[in-house]
């Protein structure tokens, strides 16, 4: 007999458990700390799902660098405890509401279990496929990723930088061209300084081998580009650096070289390998490789000024 | 089928119409400043210039332009396609897309004395961005790629609606973004429903392997649904309003006249590319109920506004609902469906033109008289008469009278009704008529009035004719010939013969 | 009950959470967790769609994982421009609402 | 073998499973003891399902989660400190 | 077949485990927060060593070793200032 079930039901009713605690939590801090939980939660049925990439990607992105946007969101709005609500919803409303939520759940759980059976797949074409357009990339999800969808790929990061100017958008008129406000106002404790110290290389030494390793075993440019901003948000968070000036030079070319060298890659694919965002065959592993190096750079710088938020007017004391 | 997937010769075009929009934002970005506008202004006419070869290549061939990215077919890749209707859209697209921009020019200049301001650099951004994902959206032929630019189409739009910072446009884009939002979810779940049923997300493929399924039906309703909400049709229209009548005029122009036409095609897509193998006459007809409707409601509602620009907001949710006639009317492979079919589009392409004129002189108007209250615009004609003409114009093709295109459109959608003996359809259809007529009168009749007013600063002459431009095409489109609606069947499914 | 139809059934239970959320909380940050707690449950569909595509020596269908890792990229960056627009709003006015009632004031967005 | 893994994995996860439910129930400060609980007990359970289901490479998840759940506790602690004045406009 | 080295790893990981118990009965029976931060960081450190140390034996490479004892030292030395955090915020009186 095998264990698997009994796990899989613990796992399953935790994830659900955390995420009522989320939902019904009474106050902004209490959910935020349950989300962040539940983001790390769900780490566990991706890896039961045979998936270490995405499981990566939840726990970085989903959990990691949301729970910090959330979380500096709360900090900013200074609101530990809930604003007043203007209106508390009724138990009519939330009966209703609940009446609801069940219903689309269970029809949805329904059709999950209509799905055919035999299941479609591509896995056997993106098999096939192996030996050529991806050549050389052990990693299947990274064939997919840079190779047979490319051109998400690529609109992905245009949405990043699109998103980017959108939150910079929203700042005050005379504040723009100004850095955004740092992630903590004052002085940082000493044990927070020293473990920025201490992680911070040794994150971003890992986050380069996700990245490496990426093109054969999971892993990628985006799991390795998000703990790269991850380490950089927590030398912001102990004030061992600040978010840069949104005019600069430098940071408008980091957070488009990535989608830069691939549209310019993808262009000169037109013309060397005859089709747009195709790669000449014996090359295919090592420009994939380098169109991801300049991916991790904008995904690194990216994610953090997201989290930034727009320039603000400096207010240092 | 195997042409379904390879690439044809003018293929190339379609890539480079999707790309030249995104160039030109990431260059703007880099380049800041008063080179943001340089360059959006610069890209137009090659946009334009794309987009035309594109139709003159459709045309000529009258069969769709396809290309595999990345040389690769679907299923394992994404192929491309421009048929008819995609063809006329890039178009249209590209047309109001230049009008826009020429016209933001005074705007959203970069003022003198700095170097980059918020406002300017966020608006050529934007701009181009929404043109990007309104190109892809029309030629796309994978769902989850339509999905990221779905995204892409709606993270720009948002950011133009609070572009001038007051606390009411903010809370209207925020508003707008959680529709969107759920809008994309829903979508995005029918996405992973129909992946999981048929193991590939091309349209073409997609339309060969759909079986009648509770997974199908599940995946087309919560695809609906999400479009729905993003296309702002009653009752999901709420967020519409506020957020179209707060963006600056030039920016509601793009999200009246096109944004929302983007989830409206695919939502066209979905039913007519994807699902016409399938019996979808229920589903069609509470989509025409919804859209009668809107046509009703958004009208009366517009009928009581205060101000210019929620009255044009209005209509554009009473128009929208004259959009979703067409799944009823289009459906099958009846001779009145072709009827049906031309309609739809007449009426997407002269709403799309006339609601751009109009808010682009609301936006003068408003500029002219410091203000935008309709109740204070006696004899507003005397000071801005171009653009009175150019709003009595753009009214005439909403109404549908004719010659216009909003005639044609809704011409065409009687016939259709009458022909498929669904004559319940041309109630709303002429009750949404009278109904425009009222709200158009409001705004004429003051304005014709002897009152005497001053205007602190008349517009440029150069504005004006853009907006009149615009109301004259969808005047022009009155006179589309045969060969018009010829075109737009290029590449539409028919049932039977897919 | 394999593995992935007990993921598939959270996902779905999580979409009716988030959904529960997202129309009951009057804050927009906590509608705005709840919205991404629905963006997951969407996300472990398309997980459990890629386990049962287990073909050709592959443990899982490839392209729908991909996809979730461009979806979690672009539902992150949705969640950034919603709290930055949640902080204007709450910077620029005493309610952090999205009641209609609130803002449609007559006369409410007059051009100045 | 492999049942003997996944059975400490469960055990593991019961054990977190608990005690998240007692300090998600208790004050701020406990519920960032939460976050540390999981990141370190769902490392080690993280690490012995995928050693006994044979799932590649997921000791860079791990190491991915530590990294994280460290970033997370940080950005909390920091969300506490509002009380001395730390708060922008 | 069940060699020496296997049973070295039952043998870590079991006690592991048990520390991860000893750590949530802590949690459960400790009077306060101090005294509970206590018995979650020290037995959750110790259960975690002990499980990635029993899980060097049946690792795929050298370097797969290497990465059991690189995320120890990582959970060890976070857990360690985060400790101290938690622990200042809870002097400084937030209940």
């Amino acid at each position: 007999m095998s264990l698997r079930p009994f796990l899989d039901v613990i796992l399953a009713s935790l994830v659900l458990g955390v995420a009522i605690f989320t939902i019904t939590a009474r106050d902004l801090f209490a959910a935020v700390v349950g989300y962040v939980a539940y983001g790390l939660l769900l780490a566990f049925v991706w890896i039961r799902l045979y998936a270490p990439d995405v499981a990566l990607t939840e726990a970085a992105v989903g959990s990691g660098v949301t729970g910090v946007l959330l979380i500096t969101a709360g900090k900013r709005l200074g609101a530990l405890k809930d604003v007043a609500p203007d209106r508390q919803p009724g138990l009519a409303l939330k009966l209703l509401t609940g009446v609801l939520a069940a219903l689309v759940a269970s029809a949805l759980g329904a059709v999950i279990l209509m799905l055919p059976d035999p299941p479609p797949s591509l896995a056997p074409e993106a098999a096939a496929a192996a030996d050529g357009p991806g050549a050389g990339l052990g990693n299947p999800i990274t064939a997919v990723l840079m190779s047979y969808r490319s051109f998400d790929t690529m609109l992905e990061k245009i949405v990043l930088i699109l998103a980017v100017v959108g939150v910079w958008s929203v700042g005050a008129d005379k504040a723009w061209g100004d850095a955004p406000a740092p992630l903590r106002q004052q002085k940082a404790y000493a044990p927070m300084v020293f473990l920025a110290q201490m992680l911070a290389p040794v994150g971003a030494l890992i986050a380069i081998h996700v990245f490496w390793t990426g093109a054969n075993a999971p892993g990628g440019a985006f799991q390795g580009g998000a703990l790269l901003a991850a380490m950089w948000m927590l030398t912001m968070m102990a004030r061992l650096a600040q978010p840069p000036r949104v005019d600069a030079q430098w940071l408008r070319l980091a957070l488009v070289a990535g989608p830069a060298v691939f549209l310019i890659s993808g262009l000169a694919g037109g013309v060397v390998a005859g089709s747009f965002f195709a790669y000449p065959q014996a090359l295919a592993k090592p420009i994939i490789l380098f169109i991801e190096a300049f991916m991790v750079l904008s995904i690194a710088v990216a994610l953090p000024m997201l989290v930034a938020g727009p320039p603000s007017e400096r207010q240092d004391q | 089928m195997a042409g379904l997937a390879t690439t044809t010769p003018g293929g190339y075009l379609l890539v480079l119409a999707i790309l030249l929009p995104v160039v030109g934002m990431i260059a703007s970005f880099v380049l800041g400043g008063r080179n943001a506008e340089r360059v959006a202004l610069g890209s137009t006419p090659f946009g334009l210039a794309l987009a035309c070869a594109i139709a003159l290549d459709v045309g000529r061939t009258g069969k769709p332009i396809i290309y595999a990215v990345g040389g690769l077919p679907p299923p394992l890749g994404i192929a491309l396609r421009a048929d008819g209707i995609s063809a006329v859209m890039l178009v249209a697209a590209a047309v109001i897309v230049a009008a826009a921009a020429f016209y933001a020019r005074e705007k959203f200049a970069t003022p003198d004395g700095v170097g980059e301001s918020r406002g300017s650099l966020t608006f050529w951004i934007m701009l181009q961005a929404i043109w990007a994902a309104l190109n892809i959206i029309f030629v796309g032929g994978d769902l989850f790629n339509l999905y990221v630019a779905l995204e892409l189409l709606t993270f720009a739009a948002v950011p133009l609606v609070c572009i001038d910072g007051r606390a009411e446009t903010i809370a209207a884009a925020l508003r707008y973004l959680l529709f969107a939002l759920f809008g994309s979810i829903s979508y995005l779940l029918g996405v992973a429903l129909f992946y999981g049923a048929h193991g590939t997300l091309d349209i073409s493929l997609l339309a060969q392997r759909v079986q009648p399924s509770p997974v199908v039906w599940t995946a087309a309703a919560l695809m609906t649904c999400g479009l729905l909400a993003k296309t702002a049709l009653f009752p999901l229209h709420l967020w519409l309003p506020p957020a179209h009548a707060n963006a600056p005029a030039a920016a509601s122009a793009v999200l009246s006249g096109l944004v929302v036409k983007g989830s409206f095609f695919l939502t066209l897509r979905l039913w007519f590319y994807v699902l016409p193998a399938l019996a979808t006459d229920k589903a069609a007809i509470v989509l025409g109920c919804l859209g009668s409707a809107a046509i009703i409601a958004g009208s009366i509602i517009a009928l009581r506004q205060a101000r210019l620009k929620l009255l044009i907001a209005y209509s554009t949710v009473a128009q929208i609902g004259y959009l979703f006639l067409v799944f009823p009317l289009a459906a099958g492979a009846q001779t009145w469906s072709a009827i049906g079919w031309s309609a739809g589009v007449m009426q997407i392409l002269a709403h799309a033109f006339a609601k751009a004129a109009m808010f682009f002189s609301a936006g003068l108007l408003a500029e002219a008289l410091g203000h935008d209250q309709i109740a204070k615009l006696g004899g507003a004609a005397r000071v801005l008469p171009l653009t009175l003409l150019t709003i009595a114009l753009g009214g005439l093709s909403l109404m549908g009278l004719p010659p216009s295109g909003g005639f044609s459109a809704k011409w065409l959608m009687l016939q259709a009704s009458v022909a498929s003996g669904q004559w319940l359809w041309t109630l709303p259809i002429l009750a949404g008529g009278l109904l425009a007529a009222g709200y158009i009168y409001r705004i004429l009749a003051p304005a014709l009035s002897d009152d005497r007013i001053s205007s602190a600063s008349p517009p440029k002459r150069s504005r004006e004719a853009i907006a009149l431009a615009l109301a004259a095409i969808a005047i022009v489109l009155g006179f589309a010939p045969q060969t018009f609606f010829d075109f737009l069947e290029i590449g539409r499914p028919v049932v039977g013969q897919p | 009950m394999t593995p992935s139809v007990l993921a598939g059934l959270t996902g779905a239970a999580l979409v009716g959470l988030g959904l529960y959320g997202l129309i009951l909380h009057p804050h927009p940050l906590r509608k705005l967790l709840a919205f991404n707690l629905i963006g997951s449950g969407v996300f472990l569909v398309f997980g459990i769609v890629a386990r049962r595509g287990a073909a050709a020596g592959f443990r899982f269908d490839p392209v729908p994982q991909a996809m979730v890792i461009t979806g979690i990229v672009v539902a992150f960056a949705a969640s950034a421009i919603a709290v930055a627009l949640i902080l204007r709003l709450a910077a620029e006015s005493s309610h952090v609402t999205l009641d209609p009632e609130v803002w449609s004031k007559p006369n409410g967005g007059d051009t100045q | 073998m492999d049942e003997l893994l996944l059975a400490a994995a469960g055990l593991i996860v019961l054990a977190v499973a608990v005690g998240l439910a007692s300090i998600l129930r208790g004050s701020d400060v406990e519920r960032l003891m939460a976050v540390q609980l999981l990141g370190t007990g769902g490392i080690g359970a993280l690490l012995l399902i995928a050693n006994a289901t044979n799932v590649p490479g997921v000791e860079d998840v791990a190491l991915g989660l530590a990294l994280l759940a460290a970033l997370a506790t940080i950005a909390l602690v920091n969300l506490l400190d509002t009380d001395q004045g730390d708060v922008e406009a | 077949m069940i060699t020496l080295l296997d049973l070295f790893s039952i043998a870590a990981i079991g006690v592991g485990t048990f520390f991860f118990f000893a750590g949530t009965v802590g949690l459960l029976r400790f009077p306060d927060s101090l005294t509970r931060l206590h018995a979650l960081s020290k037995a959750d450190n110790v259960g975690l060593g002990l499980v990635a140390l029993g899980l060097i034996p049946r690792a795929d490479s050298a370097l797969s070793a290497l990465k059991l004892i690189v995320i120890w030292a990582l959970v060890m030395l976070s857990g360690a200032a985060t400790s101290q955090l938690i622990g200042r915020a809870l002097r400084r009186g937030r209940k």
